[in-house]
């Protein structure tokens, strides 16, 4: 039980672990800023949030139970998206030629 | 650790110092700033160094310096980055309205003449 | 009584939060909380020098902690006299602001009320760290001070005051920073005993440290090569604030005092007397550099300027001799050039607004108001600057040169002479351009706003202040001699700090 | 009720937040935290203009549990496209018109469109209509808008109608 | 009675002062109140000062410096006190018919009482720093005298000259003083006139007695320092009579006389005062030859009278000084006669150049008698009392022993300015009241009111006395005032009028001659009206001053060029120059206890290491500089939290983020990007010496880190918890052991907030970019940032509450709340926030600080110092026991001024307004 | 077993911070930076539940809800900057 509990815990380290290096990896490598922009939203939220479930885990099989780092899952889920969306923002108004056109229906710039 | 400690703050005082000889208020800001990095690190680092040695007593440990880091110079570092936060802010609104006065942002309040370099 | 060493730091802390909890449009309302606070730091910092006549130290422990692990205070004679000199010159200069300026000035009262708790506390503090957090107090106090109500040219030289200031800062923190890493204390009594028994060999760290600190202090003194920020700065404060700021380059002077006569001083093993060698080149240096400036300053106020750099050039010459006697005739001078040093700011805004077009300006010819009464006040200001008899300058220069050992005399006196003569021409050059030569249309009537009854009362009170003292040159004197000697035997200081003890039986 | 009690929501919310930050069981804590969960969000409505009425408490589970798996989904998938050939990525954007009206609903779409498979949402239009996406890789512009449509925003104007 | 003496005219002087400018009569009946009662006073002090005994009062002043109120009247002192009350009484009755409507009455007499006080005092003094004091009092007396028609250039530029030129001597004077005081341990004259010997024994004697000629050579306008007298003849008339030829002149000679016992019996000594005093006297009464100025030859004869008695004292025998002393009377007598007496023709004839008047005898015949008669006396004609001391003059000069070449030397000048003093004696008679009538005068001139005369007639009388009946007349005073200066070796001389047809007589004799046909000879061989004589010292002197000024002036400038750079380089400079001088001499041996460094660090370091190096090569473009900071606060955090500071770690966190916020609205108002520097040998300068800095630094830092250490804050740790009732040992220090920093620390953040709210409440400025179209709602962040916010309040709430023992306290709850709020602003914009929140900041500062300032005097109620903590379990139903430290009080005070002081200062800045009129920039 | 795994993860966001890092260096443009400053606080966050967990200490965890709550306001005031120039409007 232990065993697999702790394998679990690595298993969520490891992945949370990965994806974050990978999103990072994304940001690096990508193109423009808009594909840049896929892999951090991401890894705050996966990445970050396999490391918190494994602690909570862990903390929880040393006997010390704690919930606390569902505060920081939740703060990064409240949070992220916020972040991107405003880099998003930032990207479109700093470079025109990356704007698409306005909805559908309307006229203008948006 | 030490020698690498060292050679940061070496290199935040380097970078702090050539800024702070720049011309322009806002280069002086960030050097400052940089220069005010350097020195909270330094102070702090003056109590020596221990990973892992908080200086929050347990029941468990004794109170002494063998498990905890020393308190007294990040007492200091903590007052001395609420001060510089506060000259900081000082500083950039002088600069502002330096800058918005005399429509310069040269330290000296007026551009250098034109030389050729 | 027994907080007696604590009063003149909460005192204006507490007349600062008054104004600001009584957020009131009428200014008479902080006119009166500042007079009244200023009056009673007055009386304060008088009952504090009768105390400490005594020659003892007394230590405040604030917290109730032993001097090493909390912060003390601690006064004897030298703490009493600067604050004296800064209460002695704040009221008369906060009696100045209340002819007008403090409602151009938004916060003005506040903020003066905090350079004050600063300064005291500054003089005050027995700690190395409190000393730098005080020192911040009243720079920030008086950045608003200089900033508050500025506009162009004054803003610019603010923003060069206020960079500057916080370059020092941030040295004096590194200074600290080594200081506290080599002796593990920041009580200058504690990190002084501790130095004493510092192995020589391991002498160079804390050389370089107390060196960081030495510059730091200078540059607040405005001590050769780094006084240049601070005429331009003084000559463009408001005359108020430009007074005040009289004693600020001696705040300076003080901390080197302190701090090289207790923790690098004569008892002070490998690193005893390590300031000295340095302070007599360079005081002398920079009194000769003030004193051309003077010479050649195109305005009154900048002329005044000078004079304040000169005078803490002179006191620096005075803590180079690092003799009693020496130190004795510097403080004395130093009370002095601080009154009369502030005397002059406010003359020249005086004089400035009753020119109508010339203002200050020396070069300049115009009519001015009330010249009978300026002009005696000028007199006055003048050979008192200048040291010439029988005014309070006069006797401090007079000790000075007496207490100069034969063997820097055959250099110092030229120098102290020669500055003497050139700052004599200077103040009769612009005395005789001032008030002797007419010039340009007279101001239609109305054009030349009266002089108010604070500004002139004020002006009069501290030119009234440097007569005193040199009526009471005796006492003073002896007063200033034995404040020297005490300096000269740190031990007792030291002794005082380290030993006193906490009262039993507060902590749970 | 409603004047004492602006938002439960964020009320439950602060309590539990305050619990998780203690730690602790104890009466005490509990007890404090009730109270700051009264008081938190009436001293906060000084700055709000109106306040999250979410309904529908099942509709909302069942929607995050989606989500949750959603972002696992994404995050392979994303992995994926990363360490693939760049310049197979067909990165486009779209315009998602909305039904959803209230603040919060689109607030909260918005931020789940972020979190999940290969969409970022990037702006707003004015007239809060329309939302502009931005796809790592897309197909079918018709199919997604559909999908979003159905599978989050459907939920999200029960929870937030 | 001295001390009354002496302050008589003081007193008076300030009365006279305070009249009104239209009481010109009460004025002068007030100012002769002064020397009428002083020689009242002097009267009445004469006996015992004829005894021998003297008067003497002391009272202490600056017992300290052995800087005294000694007064002293001897037999010296009480001539000179004569001279100068008699002369004064005179010149105040003289000066009351002289001055015109014009001039201020009261002013005029206020000053010269003032004078005549400061040379009572210089006189009487009986301490050598107080006659110091005196002596400077002269100066600067003199200084408003000469400068009285302050309307005139010539005026001004002869007061300063004067008083730069006298000045300086009295300055030379204290240094003087003070080795006098060194050599003979007090400045007491009794002590110092008694040591004669130890003095010129002494190694400083030389020194010291340079730096008194000094002072006498300048005030009694000695060669080369003479030019100023003639400059200050642009003072009215009486000043010229009383100061520069009765009294103030005759400072130098009189401190000659006074320190005579003292200094003089030196070959130094000799050699200096006779050979200048014999300059003196050839160059002055040549000069005076070529005069077309009535003051301004009598000024030149003044200087070579002055050198006369100079050389008088210089030859030191007891006969010598006798006659220094006669002639110091005579002199006065005849030369204030005559000032007086030009003083007249000027004021009647509107002229005083000689080449325009001429036969005034006609005119002004009464006047022009007395001035004849005073003449005659100042060119040492018989039976006139000038003669009898130029006999002795004589005497004495023939009498030098043993300094062959100065006994010829100066007989042949005593005969050559004999001659001169001739010449210019005539061309003053001749040219004036002889000859051709006054040409282009514009007044007609009468003879002078009858009291205005009065003067001048008893000064004339007592010439003629003196002349003719010296004995009966002057000897008593002579021989009181010589018993002064030598004592009881007073030798015997007889005052007659005839001593035979002896060398002295002939050599008057001759210089009579010779100065008739020099007069003649002089006029037949150059036209004496063409020679225009310029004063090559006052040009010298102004070359001087205005050179001085000039370079003073070009040095200023070039050191204080208004450049920060500068300033700030110097201090860098300072520093390093300092902290690198003990590593000289040390050999650096660094312990080396390195500890190892964890996986975790090399990430953070590098990180640091990559971003500064990166802010600096980015930081010309501002906005990107900020960001790649924002890693370096980030790194230095995370080098906080591994090196077991988490408290610091939060703290920086937090104020980056506020930082950040701060210096983007301020960017805002900033240019984009830094301009080009102009030089790049300056770019690299800078980095040599940052470098250098850097390295220095790093350098101190590891030999300090690796150091053994024994810290205060091993005994803090252990007293935390028992007695500061806290385990988060930095909160403890914060609010207890140090709580004085922190009340410091928040009053600075305080007062940054009312200076940023006070230079910002009313500014508009112009920001660098204005985004077109009506602000972005931002509606998805602001639904979240809102809804966060009280989330927020409760983390920040949290921090603050168990600060005393874990991470966190006052100062970091007050940021955790004050960024979500920034947040809002930022959002939601500065009219929405300030409509619902619209705080009045400035009294929450002032409330949190108040708290604070609260927390520590509550300890006094107790009898404990400020700021003493009190810690206490307090049981509250249900919650159980929770600790309640006065510390948490005062931390409630940290976290007020925090909030407000934060969010005042980001308000007042987004507050900002452009200016009303204007467009882009 | 455990601490190997926890070191691995160590040293993977350590290398994520690297790449972020040299986003943050490289740009191009400004929204890259800020995005990159951005990622490297969120990585930030997972190094110090890390760390608590490796020492089994609870000092990391406010800094890392600090981050969490707070960390985005710079991104979003920085990118307000470059929207709008005028952070608050
Ligand atoms: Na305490
Ligand atoms: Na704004």
């Amino acid at each position: 039980m232990n065993q697999a509990l702790e394998i679990l815990v690595c298993v969520l380290l490891l992945s949370g672990a990965g994806f974050a290096l990978v999103a990072s990896w994304g940001l690096a490598k990508l193109g423009d800023i808009f594909k840049r922009l896929h892999g951090p939203t991401k890894a705050s939220t996966l990445g970050v949030g396999g490391v918190l479930l494994a602690a909570m885990l862990w903390q929880a099989m040393q006997g010390v139970p704690s919930l606390r780092e569902l505060l920081i899952t939740l703060f990064l889920f409240m949070t992220a998206p916020v972040s991107a969306y405003l880099v998003a923002r930032a990207a479109l108004s700093s470079d025109a030629s990356l704007r698409p056109g306005p909805p559908p229906g309307q006229d203008g710039d948006a | 650790m030490e020698l690498a400690l060292s050679v940061f703050i070496g290199t935040l005082v380097a970078a702090g110092v050539y800024l702070l000889l720049r011309a322009r208020s806002f280069d002086i800001i960030l050097g400052l700033t940089l220069l005010s990095y350097a020195v909270n690190l330094l102070i702090f680092s003056m109590g020596r160094l221990a990973v892992g040695k908080p200086p929050i007593l347990d029941k468990a440990l004794d109170p002494s310096l063998a498990n905890h880091s020393d308190p007294l110079p990040q007492a200091l570092v903590l007052t001395a980055i609420v001060i510089a936060f506060a000259m900081t802010a000082v500083l950039l609104v002088t600069a502002v309205r330096s800058r918005s006065d005399s429509r310069s942002d040269h330290v000296d309040g007026h551009e250098p003449p034109e030389e050729t370099p | 009584m027994a907080h007696l060493p604590i009063l003149p730091i909460l005192l204006p802390l507490l007349a600062a939060l008054v104004m600001l909890l009584v957020r009131t449009r009428r200014v008479a309302v902080h006119r009166f909380i500042g007079l009244l606070s200023g009056a009673g730091l007055v009386a304060l910092a008088a009952t504090l020098a009768v105390q400490a006549d005594d020659g003892g130290t007394r230590v405040y422990l604030v917290g109730n902690w032993a001097s090493h692990l909390g912060i003390a205070l601690a006064a004897d004679r030298l703490s009493a006299i600067m604050l004296l000199a800064t209460s002695l010159l704040a009221l008369p200069c906060l009696w100045f602001a209340t002819g007008g300026w403090d409602r151009r000035a938004p916060h003005f009262h506040v903020l003066f009320q905090f350079q004050l708790m600063g300064l005291n506390g500054a003089f005050l503090t027995a700690d190395l760290f409190n000393l730098f957090v005080f020192f911040e107090v009243l720079l920030i106090a008086s950045y608003g001070l200089i900033l508050s109500g500025a506009r162009g040219a004054r803003v610019r030289s603010g923003l060069q005051y206020v960079a500057f200031n916080i370059t020092a800062s941030t040295l004096y923190l590194f200074a600290v920073g080594y200081l506290y890493g080599i002796t593990g204390a920041l009580n200058m009594a504690e990190v002084a005993a501790r130095v004493a028994a510092m192995p020589a060999a391991e002498a160079a760290p804390l050389q370089a440290a107390a060196g960081l600190l030495l510059v730091v202090f200078c540059a607040k003194a405005a001590l050769l090569p780094m006084y240049f920020w601070l005429p331009e700065t003084y000559a463009r404060s408001p005359a108020a604030v430009a007074a005040l700021f009289a004693v600020m380059t001696k705040l300076g002077v003080y901390t080197v005092l302190r701090v090289f006569t207790l923790v690098f001083g004569a008892e002070a093993g490998a690193l005893a007397n390590l300031a000295w060698p340095w302070l007599l080149p360079l005081g002398a240096a920079t009194l000769v550099l003030a004193t051309l400036g003077a010479l050649a300053a195109p305005s009154l106020r900048l002329l005044a300027a000078y004079l304040v750099l000169g005078s803490a050039a002179t006191l620096f010459i005075a803590l180079g001799l690092a003799s009693a006697e020496a130190l004795g005739a510097g403080l004395y001078y130093l009370v002095h050039s601080t009154l009369v040093g502030g005397a002059m700011f406010l003359l020249a805004d005086l004089i400035r607004r009753q020119r109508d077009n010339a203002g200050d300006s020396l070069r300049k010819l115009d009519h001015m108001k009330n010249r009978g009464l300026l002009g005696v006040l000028f007199m006055v200001a003048a050979l008192s600057v200048a040291g010439l008899p029988p005014l309070s300058g006069f006797v401090g220069k007079f000790s000075l040169l007496a207490a100069v050992p034969g063997a820097q005399a055959a250099w110092l006196w030229p120098v102290i002479l020669f500055t003497s003569l050139l700052v004599i021409v200077a103040l009769a050059s612009a005395g005789s351009q001032l008030f002797w030569r007419e010039g340009g249309e007279p101001a239609p009537p109305g054009a030349v706003p009266r002089l108010r009854t604070p500004e002139v009362g004020a002006t009069i009170g501290l030119l009234g202040l440097g007569v005193l003292l040199s009526v009471f040159g005796g006492p003073a004197l002896d007063y200033t001699q034995a404040a020297g000697e005490q300096l000269m035997a740190p031990s007792a200081y030291i002794e005082a700090v380290r030993g006193a003890l906490p009262l039993p039986g507060v902590s749970p | 009720m409603k004047r004492w009690l602006p938002a439960p929501l964020l009320s439950v919310t602060v309590f539990v937040v305050w619990l998780l930050l203690v730690a602790s069981l104890e009466p005490a804590h509990v007890l404090l935290a009730a109270v700051l969960a009264l008081v938190l969000p009436l001293v906060a409505q000084r700055l709000r203009e109106d306040t999250a009425h979410a309904r529908r408490p099942g509709v909302a589970a069942r929607l995050i549990v989606v989500v949750l798996w959603d972002i696992v989904l994404s995050n392979i998938e994303v992995a994926r496209r990363i360490l693939g050939r760049e310049s197979r990525m067909r990165p486009a954007f779209v315009w998602i018109p909305l039904d959803i009206t209230n603040r919060h609903g689109i607030s909260a779409l918005a931020g789940i469109i972020t979190m999940t498979p290969g969409t970022v949402s990037s702006e707003l239009s004015p007239d809060q209509r329309h939302l502009l996406v931005h796809f790592l890789h897309l197909e079918d512009a018709d199919a997604a808008i559909a999908h979003i449509k159905s599978r989050y925003e459907a939920p999200l104007r029960e929870v937030f109608p | 009675m001295l001390a009354t003496l002496l302050a008589t005219p003081f007193v008076l002087a300030l009365l006279v002062g305070l009249l009104p400018d239209s009481r010109r009569r009460a004025a002068a009946w007030l100012a002769a109140l002064a020397p009428v009662g002083g020689l009242v006073l002097l009267a009445l002090m004469t006996p015992d000062v004829m005894s021998g005994a003297g008067v003497r009062s002391l009272v202490p002043w600056v017992p300290a410096m052995g800087l005294d109120l000694s007064l002293r009247l001897d037999g010296l002192a009480w001539m000179f006190a004569g001279l100068v009350l008699g002369i004064g009484a005179l010149i105040v009755l003289y000066a009351r018919y002289y001055l015109s409507a014009a001039d201020s009455m009261p002013r005029f007499l206020s000053f010269l009482l003032l004078f005549m006080g400061a040379m009572l005092g210089m006189v009487v003094a009986g301490n050598l720093v107080l006659l110091a004091v005196f002596w400077e009092l002269t100066s600067i007396s003199s200084f408003l005298l000469i400068g009285f028609w302050k309307h005139r250039q010539e005026a001004r530029d002869g007061a300063r000259m004067a008083l730069a030129i006298t000045g300086a001597g009295g300055l030379a004077l204290l240094g003087g003083v003070i080795l006098l005081g060194r050599i003979t341990g007090s400045y007491e004259l009794d002590v110092v006139l008694a040591s004669g010997p130890q003095i010129l024994a002494s190694p400083l004697y030389p020194y010291a007695l340079v730096l008194v000629l000094l002072a006498v050579f300048t005030k009694s306008a000695q060669f080369p320092f003479q030019f100023w007298l003639p400059h200050a003849m642009a003072a009215p008339t009486p000043v010229s009579a009383y100061l520069h030829s009765a009294t103030m002149v005759k400072a130098g000679v009189f401190l000659l006389a006074r320190l005579h016992p003292a200094l003089a019996g030196s070959d130094l000594f000799f050699y200096l005062v006779s050979g200048i005093g014999a300059i003196t006297l050839l160059v002055g009464s040549w000069h005076a030859i070529f005069q077309h100025d009535l003051k301004g030859l009598l000024a030149y004869s003044t200087i070579s009278h002055l050198g006369l008695i100079t050389l008088l004292f210089g030859l030191s025998t007891p006969m010598a000084v006798v006659a220094g002393l006669f002639h110091i009377l005579n002199h006065a007598t005849f030369k204030a006669s005559l000032f007086m007496a030009a003083g007249i023709i000027d004021h009647e004839t509107g002229t005083r150049d000689m080449r325009r008047l001429g036969g005034l005898l006609r005119i002004l015949p009464y006047t022009a008698i007395l001035a004849i008669i005073a003449s005659l006396a100042m060119a040492g004609v018989p039976l006139l009392n000038g003669f009898l001391s130029k006999e002795m003059f004589f005497t004495e000069a023939l009498e030098i022993r043993g300094h062959m070449f100065m006994r010829w030397g100066i007989t042949v000048a005593a005969v050559l300015a004999g001659a001169f003093g001739v010449a210019y004696s005539l061309r003053f008679v001749h040219d004036t009241f002889f000859g051709p009538g006054p040409v282009r005068i514009e007044r007609t001139p009468h003879e002078p009111p009858r009291f205005m005369r009065i003067p001048v007639e008893i000064l004339v009388i007592l010439c003629l006395a003196v002349g003719v009946a010296p004995a009966l007349t002057i000897a008593p005073v002579l021989r009181t005032a010589a018993e002064g200066v030598l004592g009881a070796d007073v030798p015997y001389y007889s005052l007659s009028i005839w001593h035979g047809f002896n060398t002295p007589f002939i050599m008057s004799l001759v210089g009579l001659a010779l100065g008739i046909a020099l007069y003649f000879g002089i006029r037949k061989l150059i036209d004496l009206y063409g020679v225009s004589y310029d004063s090559r010292g006052r040009r010298v002197y102004e070359w001087k001053v205005a050179e001085a000024v000039r370079l003073a002036g070009k040095l200023t400038d070039r050191l204080e060029n208004g450049s920060l750079q500068r300033y700030l380089l110097m201090v860098v400079l300072s520093a390093l120059a300092l902290g690198l001088v003990p590593f000289l001499s040390a050999d650096l041996a660094f312990p080396g206890r390195s500890q190892p460094m964890p996986p975790l660090a090399w990430l953070v370091w590098g990180m640091g290491m990559v971003a500064t190096l990166a802010t600096v090569w980015l930081h010309r473009r501002r906005l990107l500089a900020l960001v790649v900071m924002g890693a370096v606060g980030l790194a230095v955090s995370l080098a906080f939290v591994l090196l077991s500071a988490p408290d610091l770690a939060l703290t920086q966190l937090l104020v980056e983020m506020v930082t950040i916020a701060l210096m983007l609205l301020a960017l805002n108002y900033l240019p984009p990007e830094s301009a080009p520097e102009p030089s790049r040998l300056r770019k690299w300068r800078d980095a040599v010496i940052a470098l250098a800095a850097g390295g220095g630094v790093a350098a101190m830092a590891y030999a300090v880190m690796t150091r053994p250490f024994d810290t205060v804050a091993s005994e803090i740790l252990a007293r935390s918890l028992p007695e500061g009732g806290g385990s988060n040992v930095v909160n403890v220090i914060l609010v207890d052991f140090r709580g004085f920093d922190t009340l410091g620390e928040i009053a600075v953040f305080g007062i940054a907030a009312l200076v940023v709210h006070a230079m910002l409440r009313r500014a508009r400025m112009l920001p660098e970019r204005r985004a077109d179209g009506p602000p972005d709602p931002l509606v998805i962040p602001n639904t979240v940032a809102r809804l966060l916010l009280p989330l927020a309040l409760a983390v920040s709430l949290y921090l603050f509450l168990r600060g005393h023992n874990l991470p966190g306290g006052g100062f970091i709850a007050g940021l955790v709340l004050a960024v979500p709020v920034l947040l809002q602003y930022v959002l939601s914009g500065n009219e929405y926030m300030e409509q619902r929140l619209g705080f009045d900041y400035p009294r929450v500062i002032g409330v949190g600080l108040a708290l604070a300032l609260a927390t520590g005097v509550g300890s006094w109620l107790l009898g404990y110092p400020y700021m003493t903590s009190h810690t206490d379990y307090v049981a509250v139903p249900l919650l159980g026991k929770l600790p309640m430290a006065s510390a948490m009080v005062f931390d409630i005070g940290v976290y007020l001024v925090v909030g407000a002081g934060s969010l005042l200062m980001l308000g007042m800045m987004a507050a900002v307004r452009p200016p009303l009129h204007g467009g882009a920039r | 077993m455990i601490q190997t795994c926890i070191d691995i993860a160590m040293g993977a966001f350590a290398l994520a911070m690297v790449l972020n890092m040299f986003r943050l260096l490289r740009g191009s443009g400004m929204p890259d930076r800020i995005l990159a400053l951005d990622t490297l606080s969120v990585n930030t966050i997972a190094l110090l539940v890390l760390a608590g967990l490796r020492e089994s200490s609870t000092i990391y965890f406010e800094a890392a809800v600090v981050i969490a709550m707070l960390g985005f306001v710079t991104t979003i005031v920085l990118s307000k900057y470059v929207i709008r120039g005028d952070i608050v409007e």
